[in-house]
């Protein structure tokens, strides 16, 4: 039972603005690679995509969402990147009743508060990037730190969920900055930070911001004495900046391109299309659309309950990732990397940004069923 | 009530250590023409800025029925009765001619901040404002965009919506400037007209137009009062022959 | 060592001297911004976006073509100011006779399309650049580390600024400029070729813009927003100098910069707000700006 | 001369039947909601003279107080739009007595900056859920009706466009709407016949910030969230490109703006596949892509070509065809 | 005898509206000939088109003998025109002096240059208000300003749009007397006058404009024969 005789995957991201390059097109050419590898097919129907910019706005990308659901009779949403968007998308999933799996929010909020049976959030949030990072760090010695925090809610609560482990871990928080979102001058704060002799100076800041900070940190000579730990950072911040500002850095990723042979060959294929390296994200998509396509697969049918359920049921296990997604809140639940940006020196080849520092475990990595805020999960 | 409408005390205005206006005592009396003549740059226009506060007084006072409105608003003035026309013609050009003069009718409606209300209630005021443009022969032209309008009449529209008003006192800049001599007549008469019952302060370059109508005149110089009388005082006095009309004097009465 | 307010003197000294770099940066856009309004009496909200433009050709002088920084110092405004020719050519001439915000609204469409275009071929993500040679390393100035480049961007906008104040208050160009603003076919009347003087201005202003994103692109990261990020608060400094007077947008810009790098040590979550919040209360108390005209 | 309100009353007996014809009602009740928006600001740009570069403020702050009224302190819908629709009044009444005192582009450039302020305040303010936006505001039930049932929510979104609607065209054609436009021509003059003009633009505005509220308040309720998009400056931009698209100083001119941008925004993808597939050029997939540069080019365009927008053309050219035909 | 200036068919439009409909003129190297008519009759619309201000124009125009009626505006004064406008045009963000100073040379110009003193010592008012700023002259010294800024430039063709308006008697005659001393030192004069009194004893020649028509043209000779019909014309 396919309904509508197709099996119809729709991505709604970010495809022309701040967020367009970790996900964007290069996501919806992963996810056209994920169905290429399953020919095209699944449960003897054809499978067909379609893709919108939701331009960072949630009005967008829910009406888009709605529309595809009611119209084209979409069976499973994939949300790229932006938060605002994928909780409102989220919603309208919720109320059709169709699989929505965000890949690039980092908003934990949607496997908390917000979550609902029909959500699951696949790549990474901002809970496990700050227990990778936070406690990763302090672990390999990082042992106090100094906070610069992009001040909104996002970079707040990054902060407060780093602070919290790296005081767990042993670690010390001597102190934070908090800046204003598109600051486009750093170094003022730097020098704050800098005078807190701190070992380590958290990037608690996205996108441009973490760039501008890390440009000014490397001119004003801080890298010198302080080590930089981005907490949400992809491997196109790193690309934009080059080796030279960013040797050294630590940040906490789902997924490297070069860290393992499997991986290698389908970001070659992705390099081929693309003319770049794939991110955690765009891999994170292919993943999640093969998972996806597998278990309607096995069981035949697009209803949404119960590839649900199917998906929930079967462990994930591809290049990205092996883990399971959560059966109460639909968080997937995977190894994380501490990652370190490597020297000049020792990047052989372009792109070969990254030496994997630790591994962490997916449990320890993400929020625990216990300290859950879902409503679904029954305590 | 005393009979001075408008009286100002020791006016001055100093632009950057320049005095335009130098303690000027003037008295208009009720229901005169006044004229405030001078030579160019003495302070006239400055006067009326002063007057209406489109400028504010470095000193002095001004006494508008005794009540002092040295420290009012343009807007508070002029709802006192005290209205202006401007030196360069001020009309609402994209309006029509009649729209113009309902504007100034409209004030005493009190429904000027109504934002829910509907225009029947003004059209009420169309018969006050078609008697007004009667006044200044305008009323066939009533439907005109003012805009369209030749200069000479823009002045006359800008009269009428004066006189929309009601002022006690009207203040009038240079009211026939860049008109033909057939306007200028025109222009002259109707002054003379609507200033019965009220009282008109202008200032005029045109002697012809003075002599004509202006029961006093005061004449200004380098920003002070140089003398001041009816016409044949004021034309006779020498200061005023060697400051302001030269030569001229003599033929005067038949300047223009 | 002395406090001020809990902050050691000599850090807040070096917290001056940073607001002066940024100071550097709003002084030169909005010095070109108040010189562009005067002569076309258009509000370039295109701007950021001619900045943006400047920095970014930085970027690919070295990456495709390896010129170095100082060649594209002269070359990138250059570009930009041709690039402002034709848009003055094409677009902005046939608004004059129009309300000014027009003006407005076909820059603000600019905006959009040049920030698109950069977009569709260079991303979102940032280029990277960095200082050229001899400028890089920093010196100890006792209080504080100050790295060569940001003493050259203020040295360099200081140059700029003043070298622009003095040819349009000192010089008889200047002078046709002034006039030029107002009365546009009087002065063509007089003889002057006042079309051309217009474009000229343009593609000036517009070079100033090209200039300090040139300026910009070892400090910042280069990308295709950086310009509409700016532009805003290149605005509010606008608004508090008054746009009156030339030495007005400069000394504003300049101040402002001093004051936000002041609030970024006692408030830092304010300093985003710190200029609105100063244009607020300069409007309440004098309307036209601090060095603005009463109309 | 009485077949105005003939006319609006067919356009809006049109709009309740679309429903009916298979439009897709929250995307029908979106446009009314955006409709109302560029209204409020025509109010003021073609009315008053005032071009506002921070109308989204208004959009915004609205949407956040009316989304917190509704879900956090349970308000019922319609107080609950109400309560948008006064804060962001309220915050008209600030802007206004800053900005109002500068007139022409300096106008548009303050209120941009303090909008722009506001926007700040949003993102850091902990209520408004900073870049997640605030989410999931119940849309509750208004007269026993759930308005969960989205044609219900329809006809009550399509009554608060009528009322606002109407509004604007009563104040266009008000004893105050004739004081703005005197002062829009003549400011020196309307205020030597002794009318306050800071005083009516303020009034105005604040008029224009609270319809634009009661636009950002309904919008909240219709889509069940409020994000920054409402209050960053790119919206305010994007109202003022819907209103000269759609004509400014035409009644109905914002409305054909606020349809042809929505649908511009949702379905420009589309199309770009759509003449990708029919021209063969590759190039038009990515349309969808450059949405902001599509944008530009349209302003661009609208500056230069067409100032008087559709509406506005529309009228130009009926003139046209008709008087000819007067004349024979 | 060479004609300084010389109009054929002169039309004029601004916007939609046709101004004048075919004007000829003819001004003889160092004469004075003065535009009269009624309030809207097109006297100001032709000194404007003659500098090709209007929004557009056709016909014919003579400078010296070169056509200009294809050329831009500042091409046209280069040929030695100065143009006095009716508005004034004096420009706020310049002071006294810088107005003074703005007009460039004139190339083309065959006209004599006054030197600022002698500009001053013409008009003494301007001389003390020298570094005040444009517009915060009074309007009778902004007209004076007017006037003076084009004898500096070397124009020897000036047109001056109703310089007598708004001033004092006193200065209405200093004019006359300047007018006088231009004509003699071999300036061509086009003016145009509402004020007969002034303009009536230093014309040589007298054009009366209607509707933007010219409809009478005779020399101060025959001045005195035409009164009649200059009454009429122009209710004096
Ligand atoms: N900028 C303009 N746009 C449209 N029409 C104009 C413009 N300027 C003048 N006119 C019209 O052209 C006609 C001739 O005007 P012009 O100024 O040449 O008259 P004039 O003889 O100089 O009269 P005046 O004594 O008023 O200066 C008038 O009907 C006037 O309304
Ligand atoms: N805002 C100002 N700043 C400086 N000086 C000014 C200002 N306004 C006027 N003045 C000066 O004050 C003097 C008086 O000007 P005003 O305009 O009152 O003269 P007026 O008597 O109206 O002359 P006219 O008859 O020529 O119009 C002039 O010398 C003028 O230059
Ligand atoms: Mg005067
Ligand atoms: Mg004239």
């Amino acid at each position: 039972q396919i309904s509508g005789d197709v099996v119809r995957i729709g991505i709604i991201t970010d495809m022309s603005s701040v967020y367009a390059d970790i996900d964007g097109a290069g996501g919806v050419e992963a996810i056209r690679l994920a169905i290429a590898d399953a020919k095209g097919m699944a449960a003897g129907k054809k499978v067909e995509l379609v893709f919108a910019d939701h331009q960072n706005k949630a009005d967008v990308a829910a009406s888009k969402a709605r529309e595809w659901f009611d119209t084209q009779g979409l069976d499973l949403l994939i949300g790229g990147t932006n938060s605002g968007t994928s909780l409102a998308m989220a919603k309208v999933a919720a109320e059709k009743k169709k699989p929505f799996i965000s890949i690039g929010a980092g908003t934990s909020r949607l496997t908390n508060e917000e979550c609902t049976p029909y959500t699951i959030h696949y790549a990474y949030d901002t809970v496990a990037l700050a227990n990778g990072t936070g406690a990763a760090v302090t672990k390999a010695g990082g042992k106090s730190w100094y906070f610069l925090t992009a001040d909104y809610a996002f970079g707040t609560s990054l902060q407060a969920d780093t602070s919290a482990v790296v005081t767990k871990s042993g670690g010390q928080v001597l102190g934070a900055v908090k800046h204003p979102l598109n600051a486009s001058d750093f170094s003022s704060f730097l020098l704050q930070a800098q005078s807190s002799k701190a070992q380590i100076l958290g990037l608690a800041n996205a996108g441009g911001d973490t760039i501008n900070a890390v440009k000014a940190a490397n001119e004003f000579g801080i890298t010198k004495t302080m080590k930089l730990a981005g907490l949400l950072m992809f491997i196109n911040d790193v690309h934009s900046l080059g080796l030279k500002t960013t040797e050294g850095m630590y940040l906490t990723d789902s997924w490297y391109w070069n860290q393992s042979p499997e991986s290698r060959a389908w970001a070659r294929r992705f390099f081929e299309k693309m003319k770049r390296m794939p991110s955690s994200l765009q891999a994170a998509d292919y993943s999640a659309v093969a998972h996806y396509l597998k278990a309607v697969e096995a069981i035949k049918t697009d209803d949404g309950d119960k590839v649900m359920a199917q998906m929930k049921a079967t462990p994930i296990n591809d290049f990205y990732t092996k883990g399971t997604i959560r059966k109460e809140d639909g968080r997937g639940v995977h190894d994380m990397f501490l990652l370190q940006v490597k020297s000049a020196k020792e990047s052989t080849e372009p792109w070969d940004y990254f030496k994997v520092v630790t591994r962490i475990p997916g449990d320890e990595a993400f929020t625990k069923l216990a300290d859950s805020k879902c409503p679904l999960v029954k305590k | 009530m005393s009979n001075l409408i408008l009286e100002t005390r020791k006016l001055t205005k100093e632009f950057k250590g320049f005095t335009a206006v130098d303690s000027v005592d003037l008295q208009v009396q009720r229901g005169h023409i006044h004229a405030l003549i001078g030579p160019n740059g003495a302070g006239k226009t400055t006067c009326f800025n002063l007057l209406t506060k489109f400028l504010t007084p470095t000193r002095g006072q001004i006494l508008f029925n005794g009540h002092d409105i040295t420290g009012e608003k343009p807007a508070q003035i002029a709802r006192r009765g005290v209205i202006r026309s401007f030196q360069i013609s001020a009309v609402f050009p994209h309006l029509t001619v009649l729209e113009n003069v309902r504007i100034g009718l409209q004030r005493f409606t009190g429904t000027s901040y109504h934002f829910w209300k509907g225009l029947s209630g003004l059209r009420q005021l169309d018969g006050r404002a078609l008697e007004l443009l009667e006044l200044v022969d305008l009323r066939d032209m009533a439907t005109l965009r003012a805009a369209d309008l030749p200069y000479g009449r823009k002045r006359a529209l800008e009269i009428a919506t004066t006189m929309a008003m009601e002022p006690e006192l009207m203040l009038l800049d240079e009211p026939t400037q860049g008109m033909g001599h057939e306007d200028v007549d025109r222009v002259t008469a109707l002054i003379k007209r609507v200033a019965e019952g009220r009282t008109v302060l202008m200032v005029e370059h045109n002697m012809k137009v003075i002599s004509s109508i202006a029961d006093r005149i005061t004449v200004l110089a380098r920003g002070a009062v140089l003398a001041e009388g009816d016409y044949a005082t004021v034309s006779r006095h020498p200061k005023v022959l060697e400051a302001y009309m030269g030569s001229e004097a003599a033929e005067l009465q038949g300047a223009h | 060592m002395t406090d001020f307010f809990g902050v050691p003197l000599p850090a807040l000294l070096g917290q001056l001297l940073l607001g002066l770099v940024n100071g550097s940066f709003y002084a030169m856009l909005s010095l070109g911004l108040a010189v562009i309004f005067g002569m076309l009496n258009i509000i370039n909200f295109a701007h950021g976006a001619l900045y943006m433009m400047g920095a970014f050709l930085a970027w690919m002088g070295l990456e495709y073509f390896g010129v170095n920084y100082w060649a594209m110092l002269l070359i990138a405004p250059l570009i930009v100011g041709v690039f402002g020719l034709v848009i003055e050519r094409l677009l902005l001439q046939w608004l004059y006779k129009l309300d000014h915000l027009y003006g407005l609204l076909l820059t603000f469409g600019l905006t959009l399309v040049i920030e698109g275009v950069f977009r569709s071929f260079f991303g979102v993500g940032g280029q990277p650049y960095s200082a050229p040679e001899a400028l890089q390393g920093a010196t100890n100035l006792g209080f504080m580390i100050l790295p060569n480049y940001r003493a050259w961007v203020v040295v360099a906008s200081l140059v700029v600024c003043l070298g622009v104040w003095v040819l349009i208050e000192k010089t008889s160009l200047g002078a046709t400029l002034r006039a030029g603003t107002e009365n546009p076919k009087l002065v063509q009347a007089f003889g002057v070729n006042v079309p051309r003087l217009v474009t000229l201005t343009y593609a000036g202003g517009v070079a100033l813009a090209g200039f300090a994103g040139v300026l910009a692109a070892p400090i910042l990261q280069v990308n295709s927003l950086m310009g509409s990020n700016l532009i805003i608060v290149v605005f509010a400094v606008v608004v508090i100098g008054g746009m009156g007077s030339i030495l007005g947008s400069i000394l504003t810009g300049l101040g402002l910069g001093v004051i936000e790098g002041l609030t970024k040590v006692f408030y830092p979550e304010a300093s985003n707000t710190v200029v609105f919040v100063i244009m607020a209360l300069v409007l309440l108390v004098r309307p036209a700006g601090l060095f603005g005209k009463e109309k | 001369m009485n077949k105005k309100p003939l006319g609006y009353a067919a356009l809006f007996i049109a709009i309740a039947l679309l429903p009916f014809l298979g439009v897709y009602p929250i995307f029908a009740m979106k446009v009314m909601c955006y409709a109302l928006f560029a209204c409020a600001f025509n109010l003021l740009i073609g009315f008053t003279g005032l071009l506002s570069f921070g109308h989204a403020a208004f959009l915004g702050a609205a949407a956040y107080a009316a989304g917190h009224a509704l879900k956090v302190w349970g308000f019922p819908p319609l107080l609950g739009i109400a309560f948008g629709t006064l804060m962001a009044a309220l915050a008209g009444l600030v802007f206004g007595l800053l900005a109002i005192r500068r007139s022409g582009i300096y106008f548009s450039m303050i209120t941009l900056a303090l909008a722009q302020m506001l926007f700040f305040y949003f993102l850091q303010a902990p209520f408004t859920g900073g870049e997640d936006g605030l989410q999931s505001v119940p849309r509750g039930s208004f007269l026993g009706i759930n308005l969960e049932n989205d044609n219900a929510l329809y006809y009550l979104v399509l009554a608060i466009f009528v009322f606002g609607f109407w509004l604007i065209y009563r104040t266009v054609h008000s004893p105050f709407g004739q004081v703005l436009t005197s002062i829009r021509e003549n400011e020196a003059r309307a205020t030597s016949l002794g009318y306050d003009a800071a005083r009516f633009k303020l009034m105005a505005f604040v008029l224009s910030a609270g319809l634009a509220g009661l636009a950002g308040a309904t919008k909240t309720l219709v889509l069940g969230f409020a994000t920054l998009t409402d209050a960053i400056w790119t919206t305010s931009g994007l109202v003022i490109l819907m209103t000269l698209v759609g004509g400014m100083g035409t009644m109905v001119g914002p409305i054909v703006g606020a349809l042809v941008i929505i649908a511009l925004e949702n379905k420009i993808g589309d199309l770009g596949q759509w003449l990708a597939g029919v021209t063969g050029i590759q190039w038009f997939t990515g349309l969808g892509e450059s949405v902001s540069l599509v944008t530009g080019l349209i302003f661009i365009l609208c500056v230069l070509a067409f100032r008087r927008g559709l509406v506005g053309e529309a009228g130009a050219l009926w003139e046209r065809l008709r008087k000819p035909a007067n004349a024979r | 005898m060479a004609h300084a200036l010389e109009i054929k068919g002169l039309q004029a439009w601004y916007g939609e509206s046709h101004i004048l409909h075919g004007i000829d003129l003819a001004v003889p190297q160092g004469q004075v000939l003065t535009l009269l008519g009624r309030n809207g009759a097109g006297r100001t619309t032709t000194l404007r088109a003659i500098m090709g201000l209007t929004d557009r124009r056709s016909g014919s125009i003579k400078v010296h003998g070169q056509e200009t009626v294809h050329l831009p505006t500042h091409r046209i004064a280069r040929l030695g025109l100065g143009y006095c406008p009716e508005e004034r045009g004096i420009f706020a963000s310049l002071s006294t002096e810088e107005n003074l100073r703005l007009p460039p040379a004139l190339k083309g110009g065959r006209g004599k240059v006054m030197s600022e003193d002698e500009i001053y010592a013409m008009f003494p008012n301007l001389a003390e208000r020298r570094h005040s700023q444009g517009t915060r002259l009074s309007g009778g010294e902004q007209q004076m300003l007017a006037v003076a800024r084009i004898l500096r430039t070397g124009a020897d063709i000036l047109l001056l749009d109703e310089i007598s308006e708004g001033l004092a008697p006193v200065i209405v005659q200093a004019l006359a007397r300047m007018i006088t001393a231009l004509k003699a030192q071999g300036f061509t004069i086009v003016m145009v006058e509402q004020n007969f009194r002034f303009a009536a004893p230093l014309a040589d020649h007298f054009v009366v404009m209607e509707h933007g028509q010219v409809v009478e043209s005779f020399t101060a000779a025959q001045l005195e024969s035409k009164r009649a019909l200059l009454d009429e014309l122009l209710s004096v």
